[in-house]
């Protein structure tokens, strides 16, 4: 019996356990974000190398450190999809790619932004620049051949193999990014690694986590709305959709 | 008209097929033993090609599972790949080699390595067109060049799809001799077809039916 | 009606097999490689005449047309197959799919790949290249187009069965091989520099190892997906 | 810990860095909206094309019920 409503079940239950998680997610990303935010703005002491323009890192370096986690966490659940063939984790993958990308991209335009007063120039083949557009380009990907399949079961699958193949190579493109920047040495430097006052600090871990959180409040409202859209012809999705009509 | 000492070869377990959000199949279930000759039945669009992707391992169903030997495909590949023959819409038939080569790459990437093509394609009525290109064989004769291997192989698990496509009256007849022969020597067949079988008498014959369903 | 045939038999039957229908198609041999010739021409007209700068982009233009190339000849990888059904037959084989897929992709190598190779030099000659890069050049061709073969062989896979896959295909696999070009381009510089490169040279085989390994498995998936 | 500005007009100011800090975050938090904005209604229109789904379906059994 139990194996009969085995396939029903189990979207349903995934899209419940999601419901669970949303607000708690949700509320604890905007409260960090606000914190981390509104104190990096106006609490933080300002540098004195780069003035206030370095208060651009409480967006960056959230945006830019959360993007490849994100890549990473998509090909985990890729991979659990793959290997177990569980079309939950492939779904999963599937929400995680648009926010990832988004993401990515805010990482790019902060840091170019950032670069313009700091280097005075708009963009800088910077090796940490430079493999963030070079993610980017494979969130496109991945978000394109997942738009590209009619048959979605098939998408999340083909998408799931591109990011697991794009996760192998993320440490690879990296690290010969960094040597190719290292051989072609450009006069400009990002500020050097020296030690961040706490006023700094804090704010900026809390705004990474409140990113992390965000990512994953947003990710499972886009699975949510992914399992309805799949199982469009269950009868519990059906009773949702007239509910939702009549109101 | 199974014999009793009939082994189950194939079965499928509560097989759900979904196209582009439209349920073909749900909770499909049968079992194809040996000496069975199965005809896949049903209007267009109901997912007769659909199932017989899903036996042969092409596709992966929705839910549900097949098993070869009552152990899940995707467990065995291996063994089972040698114990199917399938032959779906397409041919297989490469129009830039000639008739006698695609039959032997055909049957070599399936692993047999003795065999004599030219005797083959007799069979088939080929002879004289052996060293034609594909590409200028007529459809029949294209399709003839497909269904060769079905004379040399020892496969148990046929799966076809719409094998009489393109054949003359005369050579339906001589598939379907050699399907009574396959089943009698402890194979099966699973067909899909718009033809009538002539020869393949209805009792022999086992059909499953596939209805469109709208929703 | 003996079976048994050896894992090797398998992959030199599919290999002459894609060899014979190569050699009766000849045009996909040779537009790969005339779109080559012609990107690298290019460069001269877009940039000027001067050798001097030619000399410093041509390890850059020489590499960048081989991507090229190489991405839009394996477009028809796996389409003629796809195509005519003789894919399904590959995926039911009883032969291991990675072994059938290796084979495949070692006939595109040898016939793309390597008449790149064989005219790489020539178009070198006429962008100036200084002249102790040629063995780095080379080097790094043979062991860097196969690993963009077998890449690029990934990103087919996922496509073949969508109508409109070219576009796409260029998104999928460009990025990935970004670490081919950093470092082919490098070694060649550094040879011409006069300094060594046999780092880069052992990363490019490592990448064609690690390649080797993983990538049939990777395309033996996407065929399964792409065939469902 | 004290706010470091002693004006709002400071404030946007931003030591003279005004418009690359307010540029940044303009586009960030606009690109995070508009994705917010998309997944938040996302759900909605997934459940509005399904409904529509269900009543074309309806209809199309009707269609056939009555014309048997």
């Amino acid at each position: 019996m139990w194996k009969w409503l085995h396939p029903y079940a189990e979207p349903q239950r995934a899209y419940r356990l999601a419901g669970k998680f949303v607000p708690w997610l949700s509320v604890i990303a905007i409260l960090m974000l606000l914190t981390g935010t509104i104190w990096g703005m106006v609490f933080s002491p300002t540098d004195y190398q780069q003035g206030d323009s370095y208060r651009i890192i409480f967006v960056h370096v959230p945006a830019a450190s959360m993007s490849m986690m994100a890549y990473v966490s998509m090909a985990i659940a890729a991979f659990i999809g793959l290997v177990w063939q569980l079309k939950m984790a492939d779904w999963m993958a599937a929400s995680i790619a648009p926010v990832g990308a988004v993401i990515t991209f805010i990482a790019l335009v902060t840091g170019s932004t950032w670069g313009k007063p700091m280097w005075g120039t708009w963009w800088v083949w910077d090796a940490r620049l430079t493999s963030e557009l070079v993610l980017l380009f494979l969130y496109l990907g991945v978000i394109s051949l997942y738009a590209s399949f009619e048959d979605k079961v098939l998408a999340a699958r083909a998408a799931g193999i591109l990011s697991i193949v794009g996760v192998i190579n993320i440490p690879i493109i990296k690290y010969s990014v960094d040597w190719w920047n290292s051989l072609h040495q450009s006069s400009i430097k990002m500020t050097g690694k020296t030690a961040m006052p706490p006023d700094m600090l804090i704010p900026l871990v809390i705004n990474i986590l409140g990113f992390g959180v965000m990512i994953a409040a947003l990710s499972l409202i886009r699975f949510r709305s992914e399992v309805l859209a799949r199982n469009g012809m269950r009868p519990w999705v059906r009773e949702l959709a007239l509910a939702q009509g009549a109101k | 008209m199974t014999k009793p000492d009939s082994e189950t070869l194939l079965s499928a377990k509560n097989l759900t097929c979904i196209r582009e959000e439209r349920i073909l199949f749900d909770e499909l279930s049968f079992d194809i033993c040996s000496g069975d000759i199965v005809q896949i039945e049903g209007p267009n669009g109901a997912g007769k090609t659909s199932l017989l992707r899903i036996l042969a391992g092409l596709s992966r169903p929705y839910a549900g599972d097949v098993c070869y030997l009552n152990d899940s495909i995707s467990r065995n590949r291996d063994e089972f790949n040698e114990d199917l023959l399938y032959l779906g819409h397409l041919a297989g038939v490469k129009s830039e080699l000639t008739a006698e080569e695609n039959l032997y790459f055909n049957l070599r990437v399936s692993g047999y390595n003795e065999f004599d093509q030219r005797d083959i394609l007799s069979k088939v009525n080929l002879t004289g067109f052996e060293d034609a290109l594909a590409g200028h064989l007529s459809a029949g004769q294209h399709r003839r060049t497909a269904l060769a291997r079905l004379w040399h192989t020892n496969s148990r698990i046929w799966i076809l799809d719409e094998p009489f496509t393109a054949i003359d009256k005369r050579g339906v007849a001589e598939l379907e001799a050699l399907f009574i022969q396959h089943a009698d020597n402890g194979g099966c067949v699973i067909v899909t077809t718009h033809q009538d079988m002539g020869i393949i008498s209805n009792e022999r014959l086992r059909k499953i039916r596939l209805e469109y369903r709208f929703v | 009606m003996k079976r048994g045939i050896s894992f090797t038999q398998a992959f030199f039957t599919l290999l002459m097999r894609d060899l014979k229908i190569a050699v009766r198609h000849r045009g996909d041999i040779f537009n790969p490689l005339l779109f080559f010739i012609i990107v690298v021409t290019l460069f001269p007209l877009g940039i000027g005449s001067e050798a001097k700068i030619l000399s410093r982009i041509a390890p850059g233009v020489i590499w960048v047309a081989a991507l090229l190339a190489s991405m839009l000849s394996l477009e028809r990888l796996f389409k003629a197959d796809y195509n005519d059904g003789s894919l399904e037959q590959m995926l039911l084989s009883p032969q291991p799919l990675q072994l059938l897929v290796l084979a495949k992709v070692l006939a595109h190598w040898l016939l793309t790949g390597l008449p790149l190779i064989i005219i790489a030099p020539l178009l070198a000659v006429l962008l100036h290249m200084e002249d102790n890069a040629y063995p780095a050049l080379i080097a790094t061709l043979l062991l860097g187009t196969p690993v963009l073969s077998l890449l690029g062989a990934i990103g087919v896979a996922l496509t073949v069965g969508l109508r409109k896959g070219g576009v796409l295909l260029s998104l999928l696999i460009l990025p990935l091989y970004i670490p081919v070009l950093i470092f082919a381009t490098g070694a060649i510089e550094f040879a011409a520099s006069n300094q060594p490169y046999d780092g880069q040279l052992a990363i490019i085989a490592a990448l064609l190892v690690g390649s080797l390994v993983l990538a049939p498995f990777a395309i033996g998936a996407s065929l399964r997906v792409s065939t469902n | 810990m004290q706010a470091q500005f002693h004006s709002l007009a400071d404030f946007f100011h931003m030591g003279g860095y005004g418009f690359y800090v307010w540029l940044s975050y303009g586009v960030a938090y606009a690109s995070l909206a508009i994705l917010i904005g998309v997944t938040l209604t996302r759900k909605g229109r997934v459940l509005k094309e399904i409904a529509a789904k269900a009543k074309r379906e309806e209809r199309l059994a009707q269609h056939r019920s009555a014309k048997e």
